[in-house]
């Protein structure tokens, strides 16, 4: 990679999920140079594991395949995937970055015919699904993968798997002698955009997301629906694959609370408000979702997004953090303990599948960031002077749905522009 | 291996002739195999444990483990206070991370305590032994020391409340606690998986104000062990153990069941794999008499 | 009504509130609450409160004093933490309920009857005593606690129980002659003394 | 075009073509079919090696025009990136070989499909030109802000710091909009504890600092014409002297009305002047700057209830069906008022959601408890007054009981209410129903006096379409700053219901896309979607009737008359959707790289079989951004659809012009299928109306079905997902099936 071409003129995006594509092709289309690193073997982040967006119900799909062809026509931004920040010294408008990439073990030979995929036997959980389903050692990351190109999984080095999947391919595009890169560049600014994670959601005890099969996550449950998911959008339980058709919606499962986030996470309460659509899309009058909330927070504009999901009579609302869940042994069913409290009602109820709406969690690696930046108690960089150069962007920056993420992504991306112009002479 | 030395805290069930003695017999059984000093602390009080409230107030309440501590300081300062009651530990380690946590109180606690002619600092550790089996011997430490491994005995282990909340034991969570599964079967015997009650509440003190209603609490913790399998229930606590083992003629009346589940301590657990005779291990204080265990002492 | 009532009322007029905050333990936390229910759904009891934890607090925060410090609900606390592990705004919500219930009964307020009050006076004042917990004491009390006559069913029904206890040497007789003690009564004594004088301060003291 | 035109037809053999289909036919075809100048097999035409024969015959042969026939134009598209000139792609992998089984039987029909993708790739390619970019362009450096608030002046600094010129045009004398009205503001930074300084002293500080900010005060818009990279603007002041600017991009932060409380008369207020409105209570604390607040006649406030949600998230009439976002946050920063003040004062926010999000909101809600703000979840009936103090009637909704509790002070947590000029379709719709002889609707909305915000001379009315409840918002999630007019970017209240905080992110971001929209138009590229995009509509005016379709049906309002009633096109208006190609029933619009012929000659190319060899043929128009991509996926799934389908994906389905259905079935097709995407209210079109206008186009192909006595179910339009991998594949069977079931056309010949 020794061809990276980059100035202090240069702004250096980390992270290609919405925000960091945002940020890195709203530059690039102001004819800036930009680097865009991903931590994974391609771009598109959380929003491509989702099914659908709420409020509009449209496919997140959609918006990437339009950011894509922004990215693939845009001469201005280097793309460089399973690359990671391991250093960065230096000051706002010069900084030195140490990017280090790991190996793919596949070059831009490939033309994604798939042919290693079909040799390989190895199979692995798959990250695309949350582990809902497999993948074999050789794969292309989803069917919307950018760079469209396949991986070997590192476990399958070594083993017999690898030669027959480099004897399988025709383009010589497989190459097992692969190393770690380490290079080092000069930019001006940085735009940091490494997303969130899942809370992960075996923490959360109570709920017995580690005991009981039919408690999934949220997450969980967009695979579930997604066509390109391990069910091919059937909604099937985990316990014993039928078809679930009573759904319990868990808000604030992991957020707004000093035993977990003490953060709210935003997007929890319409992505399940919207979750139980697709319940209602799938069965119809059958289709029966309840949610649990504290506060519904429907926030702005899309408040009558809420107001329609409330006047469905098959949707109940109850005002209640579940205490706890138990499973019904016979036929699997999760119960949820608990109060409504609205009035002080106790409840027990069963339901087919439990979906924890968990929070969301800032991929800011609060200890080994490799430069200092504010960041506060939980855990997202914080707007600072002191910041130099380094701008957050998306759920970095805050816990934030899809629009501001991207609202944010374009504002980081006019404050590193503002740098980069000034060390070009642009002044400002 | 050293002889360990802690600075300890029997409690007032665990006296001669109160309801958890057999629990001490085996305690000190225990010891004796994993070379363990317990050095009670000179004229310990009752801790009031968690019924204490209606009658003492907040600083009163907290004086009386603030004493325990202080004794504990003056007598064996360097060590570790160690209690083998659950509802003992938490009074204490609650005293302590309180007066810790606020100046005020300490101030203040440190003024009732003159009156008494005491001082406290709080700073030893407040543990309980399980915690001490766990942390400073390890399940392999601890089974080295298993002469006669407990095989074929299934045990429900039923942690309770207190041992586990607030504080609980590192590294374990508040709902599926398995410290006590993996002590039962690194004694040789078989634990229960997924036992439903583990962590469910037996009424505690209210077992003598409310019994009906923690008869229902019991019932269930009962019916989960026998539902797993279990031969036997074990548990750290000793009110756990009173309430689970010694009520069950009043619920079999109640809810016509047929219980006439064992409920023995982990100590006792411990006792017979370790090559303790049942009298050493306390057996002889069960209501409900631990068959099984009984046989592999008497081996 | 007692005058420590009367006292208290006329101080903070229609601020249960801040009453709380001042008189009861961990009372400045009730403030915390937003109403989840997780404490409420979390108790093994809870079928048998009245009103249940986060609903109490709403209560004082709606100043509803009498019904709150009257109510039979704190006592029926069993001291399993299971709120207070759960509580995402992590209020000592056992420890507040003690302390309402304590305050209830300081106040005179307390249900009369209410047999964990009864319990657990009874349990204070033989702990202290001689500064260690008496079983047989205690139990025979508590059989009593009611009465005689509902003590003499209680006991008969108790009687099988008591007598594997007795059997098993877990329970002694000789309990009833004095039994377990501290040496130093007089010292715990003068101790406990001094904190209730403390505490009774503090809560004058107290201002917001 | 002056170059003579030379096709390279490249033929790839890699993952599996070469085995599947008989390539030298195909390269026969391209050059005896197609007529390609130049064609050339190659084995791995996406590596270096392949990649450099189509580089050296650009260089050396003169090929101009360039036709991939290798994998889908989705795929590999950085190797076959040639600069200079027209590009086109066979999609024989994904459109061939992995949606067909690789049997005997299917052998033909692939090899069929695969030819006409080679004639259409060639011919495509035969009828584009290498867009050479608009001559026309300017680059104007320099934005236009309209509004001087907060969003407005940070739009500014922002974009000065870039190194950009700004005016901004204030209505008021005064800068700094409803922020500067307000005591303190919600906190920023951790720990999010305390109301913090407003920052609109140091802000206007630095418009006033800043040598590249113009501020006009007193001012509005009379006059906004052009387009991006030469908007011409007419500033003119109270006095009513006018100045006249260019600017290149504008940004609109108009700011939003306070709702009229006085529509709350059940709330109290009106009848009381203890009863006031956030925007109010910020304007006592501000006049007692950290004293004790005092109500109008002057006593001192010792108790005081919020109201949340007044007026709002509700659908009685007259008030707001939203959710303003920032009431709740507000709330508690003002009832931190009091209690900072004097921790005794009665602080009572009543509310029925609270929403606090984000890192910050929790903790200020902590904080606000911490400090002794009560929360009660309750519903509000009514406000009254007793005596000297006010009676909020409530149902305490945990507490399950009718309620009340007497306040000195009510604060009614109302809504904004955007100021976003005039509801141009709204207006549209009016002239319409006038013109049908139809009674106009009645509004329900809340009335704000309208008076334009930008007075733009655009065709399509004077301001920027609104999306829904008034505001400007963009219609898409991920594209937050689209609107629909280019170069004009909405920003802060005006677009979304927000707070301070947000309206900085929003306005910073508002200031990128200024910026970006400056930049591309003096280099003539298309914004988004298409970004980049060199081409625009040309237009034949000769053979124009003037029937003003493609004026009325442009989603971005790009097209204005001339003096003459001609359409004028302002190209960098224009965002290359095609829309108006698919309008003109005269066929006189088209684009370089676009055109009624590089989609009609392409379809008339195929090779249609005589009836008797019972091969029909589907045409399938297919959206290139959701249905062609599902259509690609499908085959990565090896998913199986007809072998007698030929698929053309469109810019959008709004282009399709008629012509191509009625040419298709008169040259023979057997059926249509049309997959645009999602219509209706939540439409998934990025060019906004186009799957609903082809909708509404194709409900008259029936005519042309009529009149060619064909069956009106040769002709289908969906709506497809870019999800729809299942789906997509089996709507073009259901043709196939629907031909089986009614037999070929008569057409062929």
């Amino acid at each position: 990679m020794a061809d990276i071409i980059a100035t202090n003129e240069t702004i250096l995006v980390v992270g290609g999920g919405i925000s960091g594509m945002t940020a890195a092709i709203e530059a690039a289309e102001c004819g800036k140079q930009v680097i865009l690193i991903e931590k994974g073997p391609s771009v598109g982040g959380r929003v491509s594991q989702l099914y659908k967006y709420f409020p509009k119900l449209c496919h997140p799909t959609c918006g990437l395949e339009i950011n894509l062809r922004r990215l693939k026509g845009n001469k201005n931004v280097r793309l460089l995937t399973m690359t990671e920040v391991s250093e960065v010294s230096g000051e706002a408008g010069n900084y030195s970055v140490t990017l280090k990439t790991t190996p793919r073990y596949v070059n831009e030979n490939c033309t994604a015919c798939g042919a290693c995929s079909e040799v390989v036997d190895a199979e692995f959980d798959d990250a695309y699904n949350y582990g809902l389903g497999k993948r074999k050692g050789a794969y292309l990351p989803n069917k919307m993968a950018y760079p469209q190109r396949y991986v070997l999984d590192p476990q399958i080095i070594g083993t017999p798997d690898a030669t027959k999947a480099k004897e399988a391919c025709k383009y010589d595009a497989i190459d097992l002698e692969m190393q770690e890169e380490s290079n080092t560049i000069t930019v001006g600014a940085i735009i940091w955009a490494t997303g969130w994670q899942p809370y992960d959601a075996n923490k959360i005890q109570p709920y017995g997301y580690d005991r009981i099969a039919n408690v999934i996550t949220s997450v969980e449950f967009e695979r579930l629906m997604d066509p390109h998911g391990p069910t091919g959008g059937k909604l099937l339980r985990p316990s014993d694959g039928k078809e679930a058709k009573d759904i319990a919606f868990i808000q604030c499962a992991g957020s707004r609370d000093r035993n977990y986030l003490k953060h709210c996470s935003r997007i929890c309460c319409m992505a399940s408000l919207k979750q139980t659509t697709y319940v209602r899309e799938r069965y119809a009058d059958e289709g029966k979702a309840t949610v649990y909330y504290i506060d519904i927070r429907a926030i702005d504009r899309i408040d009558d997004f809420y107001q329609k999901v409330k006047a469905d009579e098959n949707v109940t609302f109850i005002k209640s953090k579940v205490a706890r869940i138990d499973e019904d042994k016979a036929s699997g069913n999760p119960i949820l303990h608990g109060v409504n409290t609205e009035g002080y009602h106790r409840y027990a109820n069963q339901h087919d599948l439990v979906v924890l709406a968990v929070g969301m969690e800032p991929s800011v690696a609060q200890d080994e960031f490799p430069v200092k930046v504010t960041i506060n108690e939980e855990g997202f960089i914080e707007q600072d002077e002191a910041n130099g150069a380094i701008f957050a962007a998306g759920c970095s920056a805050d816990a934030l749905d899809v629009n501001r993420a991207v609202q944010n992504a374009t504002a980081s991306a006019l404050r590193a522009i503002q740098v980069v112009n000034r060390a070009a002479g642009m002044e400002g | 291996m050293s002889k360990k030395e802690y600075s300890f805290y029997p409690g007032c069930s665990s006296q001669k002739g109160a309801s958890a003695s057999n629990y001490q017999v085996s305690v000190d059984s225990m010891c004796d195999v994993l070379d363990i000093k317990l050095n009670e602390i000179p004229d310990w009080n009752c801790c009031s444990a968690s019924i204490g409230y209606a009658g003492g107030g907040v600083l009163p309440r907290l004086a009386l483990s603030a004493r325990n501590m202080a004794l504990s300081e003056q007598a064996h300062g360097d060590q570790d206070i160690v209690a083998t009651c659950a509802a003992c530990w938490l009074a204490t380690r609650e005293t302590k991370e309180r007066l810790l946590h606020d100046e005020a109180l300490m101030k203040d606690t440190n003024e009732a305590l003159a009156a008494g002619g005491l001082k406290v600092e709080a700073k030893q550790n407040v543990r309980h032994m399980v915690e001490v089996l766990i942390e400073d011997f390890g399940y392999d430490g601890l089974a080295k020391n298993v002469k006669k491994p407990l095989d074929g005995i299934k045990i429900a282990g039923y942690v309770g409340c207190q041992t586990n909340r607030p504080f609980g034991i590192a590294g374990e969570s508040f709902e599926n606690p398995k410290y006590l599964d993996k002590l039962i079967e690194t004694m040789g015997a078989e634990p229960v998986e997924n036992y439903d009650k583990k962590v469910s509440c037996c009424g505690g003190a209210l077992i003598f104000s409310e019994p009906e209603k923690s008869h229902a609490l019991i019932k269930d913790i009962i019916e989960a062990a026998y539902d797993g399998g279990a031969d036997m229930i074990v548990t750290p606590c000793p009110v756990c153990q009173l309430n689970v083992e010694a009520y069950q003629d009043q619920i079999n009346a109640k809810y016509k069941t047929k219980f006439n589940m064992p409920v023995v301590y982990y100590s006792q657990l411990m006792s017979v794999a370790y090559g303790k005779s049942g009298k050493e291990a306390g057996l002889d204080g069960q209501v409900i008499a631990a068959r099984k265990l009984e046989e592999i002492a008497g081996k | 009504m007692s005058t420590m009532n009367q006292a208290k009322v006329e101080k903070y007029r229609n601020d249960f509130l801040k009453e709380v905050t001042a008189n009861v333990e961990e009372g400045e936390w009730v403030k915390m609450c937003m109403q989840c229910g997780v404490c409420a759904g979390s108790c093994p009891f809870g079928p048998y409160w009245e009103h249940p934890p986060q609903e109490i607090f709403m209560m004082i925060r709606a100043g509803k004093r009498e019904e709150v410090l009257t109510s039979t609900s704190m006592w029926m606390c069993t001291s399993c933490y299971n709120c207070i592990a759960r509580c995402p705004r992590e209020l000592p919500i056992t420890h507040i309920m003690h302390g309402l219930a304590h305050y209830a009964d300081r106040l005179g307020l307390a249900p009369k009857n209410q047999p964990t009050r009864k319990f657990a006076n009874l349990f204070w004042n033989n702990l202290t005593k001689k500064g260690r917990a008496n079983e047989l004491k205690l139990g025979i009390a508590l059989y009593f606690m009611n009465g005689f006559i509902e003590g003499i069913k209680t006991a008969l029904k108790m009687q099988k129980m008591g007598l594997n206890m007795f059997k098993t040497k877990r329970l002694s007789p000789m309990e009833l002659l004095g039994g377990h003690g501290i040496k130093d009564t007089g010292g715990l004594h003068a101790i406990l003394k001094k904190a209730r004088e403390i505490e009774l301060a503090n809560a004058e003291k107290f201002n917001g | 075009m002056a170059d003579e035109i030379k096709i390279g037809a490249y033929i790839c053999q890699g993952c599996g073509i070469g085995d599947r289909v008989d390539t030298a036919q195909l390269a026969q075809v391209a050059q005896r079919d197609a007529k390609a100048s130049i064609v050339r097999e190659h084995a791995f035409l996406c590596n270096a090696e392949g990649v450099k024969m189509i580089q050296d015959d650009i260089d050396n042969e003169g090929v101009n025009r360039v036709a991939i026939c290798a994998c889908s134009r989705r795929a590999k598209t950085e190797a076959f990136n040639f600069e200079g000139v027209a590009i086109t792609r066979g999609n024989l992998r994904e459109g061939v070989i992995w949606i067909r089984p690789d049997t005997d039987e299917a052998r033909e029909t692939t090899q069929d499909m695969a030819d006409d993708y080679v004639r259409m790739a060639v011919t495509e390619a035969k009828y584009m030109t290498p867009p050479k970019g608009d001559d026309n362009t300017k680059y104007t450096p320099k934005v236009l802000i309209v509004g001087g608030g907060v969003s407005g002046m940070t739009a500014a600094v922002e974009a000065a710091k870039a190194g950009y010129q700004c005016t901004i045009v204030e209505k008021s004398g005064a800068l700094g909009g409803a922020a500067a009205k307000a005591w303190k503001r919600i906190p920023q930074h951790a720990p999010y504890a305390d109301p913090e300084d407003t920052g609109v002293a140091e802000l206007i500080k630095a418009v006033e600092e800043s040598d590249k900010i113009t501020v006009h005060l007193n001012s509005h818009l009379t006059k906004t014409s052009g387009a991006p990279g030469r908007f011409s603007a007419d500033i003119t002041t109270e006095s009513g002297s006018t100045t006249t600017e260019n600017f290149g991009a504008i940004v609109q932060a108009s700011g939003y009305f306070e709702y009229d409380a006085r529509q709350l008369p059940e709330l109290g207020y009106g009848k009381s002047a203890n009863v006031v409105t956030q925007a109010e209570l910020d304007a006592m604390a501000k006049e007692a700057d950290g004293g004790p607040i005092k109500t109008k006649d002057g006593k001192e406030v010792n108790s005081v209830a919020f109201i949340q949600c007044a007026g709002q998230r509700s659908e009685k009439e007259g008030h707001l069906p939203y959710c303003s976002g920032h009431c709740c946050l507000t709330s508690i920063k003002q009832a931190m008022y009091f209690k900072d003040q004097n921790p005794d004062i009665d602080t009572n926010v009543i509310y029925t959601d609270l929403r606090t999000p984000g890192a910050g909101g929790e903790d200020f809600y902590r904080s606000g408890q911490q400090k002794g703000i009560t929360f009660t979840k309750g519903a509000v009936s009514e406000v009254v007054a007793s005596g000297d103090a006010l009676e909020v009637k409530f149902k305490d909704l945990i507490l399950d009981e009718d309620t009340s509790e007497k306040v000195d002070l009510v604060v009614l947590a109302t809504g904004q209410v955007p100021n976003s000029g005039v509801d141009i379709e709204a207006m549209a719709a009016v002239v319409e129903g006038e013109e049908d002889g139809a009674e106009p609707e009645e509004p329900t909305a809340v009335q704000v006096p309208v008076e334009s915000i930008l007075n733009l001379t655009y065709r399509q009315g004077p301001d920027v379409p609104h999306l829904k409840y008034g505001f400007n918002d963009s219609h898409f999630i991920c594209f937050p700053y689209e609107t629909r007019r280019t170069g004009i970017y909405t920003t802060g209240p005006v677009r979304r219901p927000m707070d301070m905080q947000q309206a900085i992110e929003d306005a910073t971001g508002a200031a990128m896309k200024a910026i970006q929209a400056i930049e591309n138009a003096a280099k003539g590229r298309a914004a988004h979607p298409r970004s980049g995009d060199l081409s625009f509509p040309s237009f034949r005016r000769e053979g124009c009737t003037q029937c003003k379709r493609c004026t009325v049906e442009c989603p971005f309002g790009a097209i204005d008359e001339d003096e003459e009633r001609y359409p004028q096109f302002n190209e960098e208006r224009c965002r290359r959707c095609g829309t108006c190609m698919g309008a003109c029933p005269v066929r006189v619009i088209s684009f370089e790289n676009y055109s009624v012929d590089s989609v009609g000659q392409q379809l008339k190319i195929v090779d249609i079989p005589d009836e008797f060899e019972e091969k029909p043929r589907i045409l399938a128009l297919a959206c290139e951004n959701d249905a062609y991509p599902a259509l690609d996926m499908a085959a990565m799934n090896k998913v199986e659809y007809s072998a007698f389908v030929r698929v053309i994906p469109v810019r959008c389905l709004g282009s399709v012009n008629l012509i191509w259905i009625t040419d298709a079935l008169n040259s023979g097709y057997d059926g249509v299928v049309m997959m645009g995407c999602q219509k209706g209210e939540n439409y998934q079109c990025h060019f906004v109306r186009g799957s609903e206008i082809a909708h509404v186009r194709m409900s008259k192909v029936d005519d042309t079905l009529q009149s060619l006595s064909l069956e009106p179910e040769r002709v289908s339009v969906h709506e497809v997902a870019i999800t729809d991998i299942e789906r997509a594949p089996a709507l073009i069977n259901e043709m196939a099936e629907t031909i089986e079931k009614i037999g070929m056309s008569p057409f062929k010949f």
